[in-house]
């Protein structure tokens, strides 16, 4: 039974106890409330992630790296080192001694061998980082401490990768398995990890309890004193709530607020807000391949003819424009000169220049269903097109169907609003995005065609040599450019509001949207 | 004279809806009914509420199709006959029902309803409709200032007449009265009475007149039938049925009409029974006061020589 | 007799499921959508996006699907969805129980409101109490529920700060294990007062909203009939032989009033289910409502046809009761 | 404005007076209607007088005023659109058309009882019998300031009403609903309800119109006997002379909301004076002469909204003169307790 | 000079408090749909001006109702989407009512096996959550305001199939119906000329009450994000967007909140109004 609030409230029925009341205990111990709008439908790590679903995740399972820091790091975690042969193919992991799952088993290297080949076998979620690049045989447990991949061909991204890669409890899940699911169906609801927090209550559509491991084998950076006693994850679909449920303590952090509330929450005492540029960028896809924007010069129109700065305004300022395709922090960043600011002098002349030099088209613009900023950039589209004599139908469609009609050229619609969060820091992940390969994939939705960039995007990904490689990007940055597949547009920033007893925040750019690292906070009262 | 309508063994039998609580039943509206009615001819049908003589109306109109039996009307088996084929013969074939308020179409005007059988059966069209329209009224005593005018601008008696007048629109041989009076005042009912025998004169129209108006009937058939659950019990000329009934449901049904300076009507015992379930045997039984054992088992006796009671029969 | 009904309008009811696993199926397949895209997950390649065909049997023909579906249901079993890979059936054995619970409180409210108000109405007709209650009547059916619940939230929660704003309970607090899944219920059964409250805390807004076109209906309903039965020649008839006006009112004609009334609760309760879409949207009530828009808007079908079968079995079971309900009401119903 | 206004035909009251003391006495009293089309004078005038166990029929054609006039006795008209104009109605010596609907009550049942004509819709179809009639028995105590007998009581005193009304297995008939029973029986039911309270004065609206024949002639002999042995006063409304013959010592012709002839009923039969009258016998159809046609009057019942002035039958009159067309008559003996509203006769 | 009927029915109407103020509601949203394109302040907005730098202005006596999150003026596109809104309604309206009426009439007068038919199929969708299944439908066929209409009336038309099958099963036993047939009239005559005239009362009274009702729908198809395409301004989509900026900027739910429930006041209470003229014995919740 918890809590305190609940004495309150058997004592006033309706009216107190939905005043000011504090943060929540829990003994002599606080609990931090978290609230966002994201359910945790499947906690599986090898099957999904997503923004909540892997801050969940994050807590309850180690893997054996972990990315820190603005800019993001990689640092050791479960492995206390690793060794990567100069060919680029055989990565050694050494094992920390201490790690145990929470049941008390040893965190050993068959286990991570285990989640390796589970996450390989399963083909979800995770798989499609290393499975063209690592076979579950490959995968050696040298001794207790020791594990070795050994890759098909080398894979530059793969360190990049493998924080995501959380280990597993092999006995446990083992003891789970219904029909030979390799335990999927029971791990979607329970846990079997070696993380900071114990799964205490799952309820992936509202609620999520997690109870801090007292015994973390990596120890608690507050101390012990100030441990909380866990961290409640609310769903909370609806952001006046969630606002509201901040506003009077019963949440101490929430997330996925729009900027408008965000400047109104600042405005407020006892409330802080964490406001940082993450690598999520914001691109409108054009369809290169059929229709109107096939003609790279009216691709070139419009995005000369986008109102950029409404982009940031939109956000309240709390954005910043791309300038590349890559985000920057991300290693092999440049700023590329030229890319396309609103001047419609040149888009009249690229217009001219197009096969539509008139303009006098209708033109399609998809967002997911339901996306309030995609809708209102869409807005500040059609008001900047209008110069051109170019029309907008802006369309909101579930994200299965957007996918579908990406997937082949001919149904791509002309324009797509996609946000894309690169899930490693190494440039190869946002650059096979303009592959070939990435074709029908809904961050290949351009259906980009450049056999040249497509060979420099296959062969610096293989790279081992560090100069020539980040070389080799700025290279194909400059060529994307100069494609213009999509609007580069914008990177919004990730915002938290939290009430400022919160401590122990760290911000990483290379997190989803909405994710933070519990494992380092607590609340100081 | 030749029969211009006969009913032999007609019979109908309806299915009472299903009831969460109940299960299905029938219900034996009209059992066995032979009828015939020459031309020009009158006969009436006499019997209380319930006993089916709407229902054989409407089986002999061919409104309803019949369980068993025959209807020939002026010499064509009409009991099966499409719908199409029938339609000619139903010019000949008319109906006035009881409530005249309900037997016009409360959006036509008069002249629409009195037009519709003449424009259906292609009759007349353009100037020699609206004659005929405006004669067919002044037949029913109605003047050309009615032709405009809806159904609720009229007493009963004038929609009774408007009823009338279209049922004679397509120059009918048989007009079915169905309780033509009942809905009526005793004032207008003697008009009505007046005109209708008055339009048989003249047109030489043969009538089956429904009522359990006993001293109507009398008024208007030569011949009258007394029905009583679904079966006709007694048939005769009106003068033997109602100088000298031999049914003894005939007989109590004339003991309990009120007449006027007259002694207290003479009751007769018990309701007559439902007709979803009849009583074995001769259905009168229960309320008779001249039943004997053999009348409560069996079948209902048959109509012999214009009678269904063999015990009165005999006696 | 009531047996054997029963049974042949459940299994009426049955060939009219079959019908709308039907229609829900073309409904869900008309649409060039890749649900596969979806249950891979957004980074998935394409190995995996296959892959995810195979595991949902998307690759089959449509027909195979149907079929597969059809025996799925037979065994209790809804599919499973796309966007979370979770177990239909499972989620819906959640999530029903909210919205049951929230449409029976909802319910509640029209009745004990609804009837009252109703022959209130009636018993002052053409006075201001009536044309009152007429104008709130019709404003029942006319407000839109998603607006009245935000100008509720904005009123009682955010201004006033009476009611909490959203959700089925606190953020602090722990929802229990389930019994029967309905907090209110399950509150009770367990003696936790102080639970009890905060769900029904919780709960008043929504109720509120939701009951009110239903509230409205019962009152309309019931008060043209009550007026009607107020004229009836019965009731003349009991007046004149001296009955009690309290019970003439109260029993005589509203028994009467209360056939058509019980139809229209019946419909009522169908419609309920379906705009519980709505309100459970705003009020973020974790029910079969909201987990039907937030399926349906992200593409995936399997849990909009779950919810549209529970909502029609639902509505199917409530006009059966509804009619047995007429049964017990009506002797004429009962025997000849 | 018609030349019988209330101050002559005040003056005219004293000749009409009954040497019995009356138990009912309508002195002019008239009602209207309010509708959008306007105000139907529903009963114009009308005067009566109906001494203890006496039985009165009243006679008319369809929308003469007669059931309205029924009603009135137990003021069960509703009120609006009824407007009562003038005119006093006493009962045992007071005018109920002063009570308070809580004295009016006391009268409902106890003293002045009622039966209908449709004995379906006059009978709640949900509720069973014997709930109905001890709802009637409880109200009636209750409004007479008594204390309520039990449900037991109740109960036990209906089954005895059921079975003086004739009818066999009173107990189970009480747990029965309405529609188990036949149409007899139904009214039976409503006339043992009637008799509930003991009253005074049985207004009998068209008792039988809605029953058969033979069911007809039952009930009327049921009635003729409850007035015989409880010496009821009898107000029967019927549109068939028949069934008034059949159980009315007197009988008074309404047409148009005003009396016009009013007289025994051997007299009337015999000779009736009003031209309407006479127009109405000569109507109905003779079972036992069928050589007898019956004549039927011309033109049909007048528009209440908008009445012939004078003598309202005038339009239909063949006797009629500008004399009817101009002064209403009023009612005056034409021979022993024979009243005749004609300037004619 | 007008007929009885005709006087009668503006008398019924004129005394009844609530008939007036329907009938003042619908004719104030006819006469803003009319008039819309020429009385706006700010015609520009209409078509999706996005001006971020004036969003989400209060009240002012510039921007009466404030301004939206793109800086449109609330009050130009509330009441430029009266047009929308009264149209979708009246089309759902009418395009159900043909569908229903026919198969209604057909089903109450043929009986047997296309009665059977018919009315399986109308129970069937009837049974199914209408707004369910519509959001289903609008989902899988992509939002837009065909799409919204097209699902609306799938699940509108049963109603009418329910409302005309019953008046036709009634008028079926109506002597005058008898009467006709005696006459000699074919089913079709008899369906055409006597049938559908007697049963429009009701139906036009359910029409008018479900215009208002079409235009919630509409309106909450909107609000979840399945009605019309930006930046057609739709009612239910602004209060949508609107919830996203509660409680700091709420004037901006109120505005065209409070034009959904007038003008579904107005058709419900008009259409109360007839009912009590043509159809005074019906009964519908």
């Amino acid at each position: 039974m918890n809590t305190t609030r609940r004495g309150i409230l058997a004592g006033a029925a309706l009216l107190a106890p939905w005043q000011a009341m504090g943060f929540e205990r829990e003994g002599g111990r606080k609990v931090l409330v978290f609230s966002g709008n994201q359910a945790v439908p499947v906690l599986d790590p090898h099957v999904r992630y997503d923004w909540s679903t892997r801050m969940i995740q994050q807590g309850v399972y180690d893997a054996l790296l972990k990315y820190v820091g603005d800019p993001p790091r990689i640092v050791p975690w479960l492995a206390e080192r690793y060794e990567a042969s100069a060919d680029g193919l055989t990565y050694t992991f050494h094992l920390a001694a201490n790690a145990t799952f929470h049941n008390g088993d040893a965190v050993d290297a068959e286990a991570v061998r285990f989640s390796f080949e589970r996450g390989l076998k399963l083909n979800a979620g995770i798989a499609w980082m290393l499975k063209d690049f690592l076979k579950p045989e490959k995968i050696v447990a040298v001794d207790a401490r020791t594990v070795r991949f050994t890759l098909e061909r080398p894979f530059a991204p793969f360190i990049s990768y493998v924080p995501w890669w959380y280990i597993v409890n092999p006995k446990q899940v083992l003891a789970n398995v219904s029909e030979g699911d390799y335990g999927r169906k029971w791990l979607t609801e329970n846990a079997a990890g070696s993380g900071p927090f114990k799964l205490r209550r799952f309820d992936g559509n509202s609620l999520i309890h997690m109870d801090t491991h007292a015994a973390y084998w990596k120890g608690w950076p507050m101390g012990e004193a100030n441990r909380l006693a866990g961290a409640i994850f609310r769903i909370v679909r609806e952001a006046a709530p969630r606002r509201a449920g901040l506003q009077r303590r019963e949440i101490d952090v929430i997330t996925n607020m729009s900027p408008d509330d965000m400047e109104q929450l600042a405005k407020l005492p006892g409330i802080r807000n964490e406001d940082h540029a993450g690598f999520t960028t914001f691109g409108i896809k054009f369809n290169c391949q059929t229709g109107p924007t096939a003609d790279v010069n009216l691709r070139k129109a419009i995005a000369h003819a986008m109102d950029y700065d409404a982009l940031i305004a939109i956000h309240n300022g709390g954005a910043r424009l791309m300038d590349s395709p890559f985000p920057p922090g991300m290693e092999s960043h440049i700023s590329v000169p030229g890319i396309p600011r609103k001047d419609l002098d040149k888009a009249k002349q690229y217009l001219a220049r197009s096969r539509f030099p008139n303009g006098d088209i209708e033109l399609e613009y998809v967002h997911v269903q339901g996306l309030e900023d995609p809708r209102r950039i869409g807005l500040a589209l059609l008001d900047s097109l209008r110069p051109l004599n170019i029309r907008l139908n802006i369309v909101g469609q579930p994200w299965t169907t957007m996918v579908a009609r990406g997937s082949k050229a001919e149904t791509a619609p002309n324009m797509t609003s996609v946000y894309v969060t690169p899930v490693g820091t190494d440039p190869d992940t946002v650059a096979y995005q303009y592959h070939r390969e990435s074709w029908g994939l809904y961050y290949g939705m351009s259906h980009y065609e450049n056999p040249e960039v497509w060979r420099m995007i296959g062969e610096a990904r293989g790279m081992v040599d560090k100069p020539a490689r980040l070389a080799m990007y700025a290279e194909i940055q400059r060529r994307i450019v100069a494609d213009q597949p999509e609007i580069f547009g914008m990177i919004p920033n990730r915002t938290w509001a939290m009430r400022d007893y919160v401590k122990g925040f760290q911000f990483s750019p290379i997190r989803f949207t909405g994710e933070v690292d519990l494992y380092p906070m607590w609340i100081e009262a | 004279m030749t029969a211009l309508l006969r009913a032999s063994g007609l019979a109908k039998t309806y299915a009472l809806p299903r009831t969460a609580f109940q299960p299905a039943r029938q219900l034996q509206a009209v059992a066995g009914v032979d009828l015939l009615l020459e031309a020009g001819g009158t006969l009436g049908l006499v019997g209380e509420s319930g006993c089916g003589k709407s229902t054989l109306a409407r089986l002999l109109l061919r409104l309803t199709p019949a369980s068993a039996g025959r209807i020939v009307f002026a010499g064509q088996d009409i009991t099966a006959m499409p719908e199409a084929t029938l339609r000619p013969l139903r010019r000949r074939l008319q109906l006035v029902h009881q409530n005249p308020g309900a037997a016009l179409d409360p959006r036509l005007t008069v002249a629409q309803a009195v037009s519709e059988p003449l424009v259906i059966q292609r009759l007349a069209r353009g100037a020699d409709l609206r004659d005929r329209v405006a004669a067919l009224l002044a037949e029913v005593g109605l003047g050309a200032e009615f032709l405009g005018r809806f159904p609720h601008e009229l007493s009963g008696g004038q929609k009774q007449r408007v009823c009338i007048a279209r049922a004679l629109a397509p120059e009918p041989s048989l007009l079915v009265l169905d309780e033509p009076t009942s809905a009526l005042d005793v004032s207008v009912q003697a008009q009505m009475l007046d005109m209708l025998a008055e339009l048989r004169e003249r047109r030489g129209l043969a009538y089956l007149f429904i009522s359990h108006n006993l001293a109507v009937v009398r008024q208007v058939c030569a011949e009258v039938a007394v029905m009583y659950l679904g079966r006709i019990v007694e048939q005769g000329s009106a003068e033997q049925v109602f100088g000298a009934p031999r049914h003894p449901y005939t007989r109590a049904l004339l003991a309990s009409v009120p007449r006027l300076g007259g002694a207290p009507p003479a009751t007769a015992p018990g309701e007559p029974p439902n007709p979803a379930a009849p009583p074995p045997g001769c259905p009168f039984h229960p309320r008779c006061t001249m039943a004997q054992p053999a009348c409560r088992e069996g079948v209902p006796p048959a109509l012999v020589n214009g009678l269904a009671c063999p015990v009165s029969g005999a006696g | 007799m009531i047996a054997a009904y029963v049974a042949r309008r459940l299994a009426l009811a049955g060939v009219m499921l079959f019908g709308l696993v039907c229609l829900t199926f073309v409904i869900a397949n008309v649409a060039p959508s890749d649900p596969a895209a979806l249950a891979a997950g957004p980074d998935a390649g394409r190995s995996q996006i296959e892959q995810a065909r195979r595991d949902y049997g998307l690759d089959k023909p449509l027909h195979e699907q149907f079929l597969r579906y059809v025996g799925d249901l037979a065994q209790g079993e809804f599919g499973r969805s796309v966007a979370t890979g979770r177990s239909v059936g499972r989620d819906l054995a959640r999530y029903f129980p909210a919205t049951l619970e929230l449409c029976l409180v909802a319910m509640s409210i029209g009745l004990v409101v609804g009837i009252p108000l109703g022959m209130l109405s009636a018993l002052f007709k053409d006075r201001w109490l009536d044309h009152v209650t007429r104008i709130f009547a019709v404003s029942g059916i006319a407000l839109p529920p998603f607006w009245f619940g935000l100008l509720l939230q904005l009123g009682f929660a955010t201004w006033l700060g009476w009611l909490p704003t959203s959700g089925r309970l606190g953020v602090a607090t722990e929802p229990p294990e389930p019994i029967t899944g309905m907090l209110l219920l399950d509150s009770l059964l367990r003696g936790d007062a102080a639970l009890f409250w905060e769900s029904a805390g919780y709960i008043i807004l929504p109720a509120l909203v939701l009951s009110l076109p239903c509230l409205a209906s019962i009152l309309r309903v019931n008060r043209s009939e009550m007026v009607e039965c107020l004229r009836a020649d019965y009731i003349t008839a009991a007046r004149a032989h001296g009955t009690v006006p309290w019970r003439l009112v109260a029993v005589h004609a509203l028994k009467n009033a209360m056939l058509p009334t019980l139809a229209i609760i019946g419909l009522r309760w169908g419609w309920m289910m379906s705009s519980t879409v709505l309100v459970e949207t705003v009020f973020d009530w974790p029910g079969t409502g909201l987990y039907a828009v937030s399926s349906a808007i992200a593409g995936d079908f399997k849990p909009v046809m779950g919810v549209t079968l529970i909502v029609g079995l639902n509505f199917m079971l409530a006009n059966l009761v509804v009619d047995l309900l007429y049964g017990v009401l009506d002797p004429r119903l009962r025997d000849a | 404005m018609s030349p019988g206004s209330d101050g002559r035909s005040a003056d005219r009251r004293g000749e009409l007076n009954q040497p019995r003391e009356a138990l009912l006495a309508i002195d002019d009293y008239r009602l209207a209607f309010d509708s959008f089309d306007g105000t139907a004078q529903v009963l114009d005038g009308v005067s009566l007088r109906l001494a203890a166990g006496e039985t009165l029929g009243i006679v008319g054609e369809t929308g003469c005023g007669k059931s309205v006039l029924a009603r009135s006795l137990l003021r069960l008209n509703p009120a609006p659109p009824a407007r009562v104009v003038s005119g006093s109605i006493r009962f045992e010596g007071t005018d109920i058309l002063t009570l308070s609907e809580r004295e009016m009550r006391r009268l409902r049942g106890r003293r002045i009882a009622m039966v209908f004509q449709d004995p379906v819709s006059y009978l709640n179809p949900l509720l069973a019998i014997g709930t109905q009639m001890e709802d009637a028995l409880r109200g009636q105590h209750q409004a007479a300031g008594e204390p309520q007998p039990s449900r037991a009581e109740a109960r036990a005193r209906a089954a005895a009403l059921l079975a003086s009304v004739g009818l066999a297995e009173p107990a189970r008939l009480l747990d029965s609903h309405p529609h188990q029973l036949s149409g007899g029986m139904r009214q039976r039911v409503l006339i043992a309800m009637a008799l509930a309270g003991n009253p005074a004065l049985l207004v009998a609206d068209e008792p039988t119109t809605a029953l058969d024949v033979t069911v007809q002639a039952q009930v009327l002999a049921l009635i003729a006997g409850l007035v015989r042995d409880r010496w009821l006063a009898l107000l029967l409304i019927s549109h068939d002379l028949g069934v008034i013959a059949a159980s009315c010592a007197r009988v008074a012709v309404m047409y148009a909301g005003t009396i016009v002839e009013e007289a025994a009923t051997a007299t009337l039969l015999r000779e009736p004076r009003h031209p309407y009258a006479q127009g109405l016998l000569a109507a109905v159809p003779d079972l036992d002469r069928p050589e007898h046609r019956p004549r039927g009057i011309a033109g049909s019942i007048p528009n209440l909204l908008r009445p012939p002035t004078g003598c309202r039958f005038h339009p239909r009159c063949e006797r009629a003169t500008e004399r009817c067309r101009v002064e209403k008559p009023l009612l005056r003996e034409v021979g022993p307790a024979h009243n005749v509203a004609c300037h004619h006769a | 000079m007008m007929g009885r009927r005709t006087r009668l029915a503006l008398w019924q109407l004129r005394r009844s408090f609530s008939s007036m103020l329907g009938l003042g509601l619908v004719a104030g949203i006819v006469l803003l749909a009319l008039l819309g394109p020429w009385i706006v302040p700010y015609p520009d907005d209409v078509a999706g001006a996005v001006n971020i730098s004036g969003k989400l202005k209060p009240p002012s006596a510039t921007h009466w109702f404030g301004t939206d999150e793109v800086g449109n003026d609330i009050l130009t596109r509330v009441i430029i989407g009266a047009r929308l809104s009264l149209l979708v309604g009246v089309g759902i309206t009418l395009a159900a009512a043909c569908i229903g009426v026919p198969l209604g009439i057909l089903a109450g007068t043929a009986g047997g096996v296309v009665r059977e038919a018919v009315m399986r199929v109308t129970d069937l969708f009837l049974s199914v959550p209408g707004l369910v299944l519509a959001i289903a439908l609008v989902a899988a066929l992509g939002p837009g305001i065909v799409n919204a209409m097209v699902a609306l009336v799938l699940v509108w038309w049963p109603g009418y199939v329910r409302l005309a099958e019953a008046k036709a099963l009634s008028l079926r036993e109506e002597p005058f119906i008898e009467a006709a047939r005696v006459a000699g009239a074919s089913r079709f005559r008899i369906l055409w000329r006597h049938v559908l005239p007697n049963s429009l009362s009701p139906i036009i009274v359910k029409m008018s009450m479900d215009v208002g009702q079409a235009i919630l729908a509409v309106a909450s198809l909107g609000f979840l994000g399945l009605g019309a395409k930006p930046p057609t301004p739709e009612w239910g989509a602004m209060i949508s967007i609107a919830r996203g900026y509660l409680p700091d900027w709420w004037w901006y739910a109120i505005c065209p909140g409070a034009f959904i429930y007038a003008s579904v006041l107005g058709f419900n209470l008009l259409g109360d109004g007839l009912r009590d003229i043509l159809d005074p014995r019906s009964n519908r919740g």
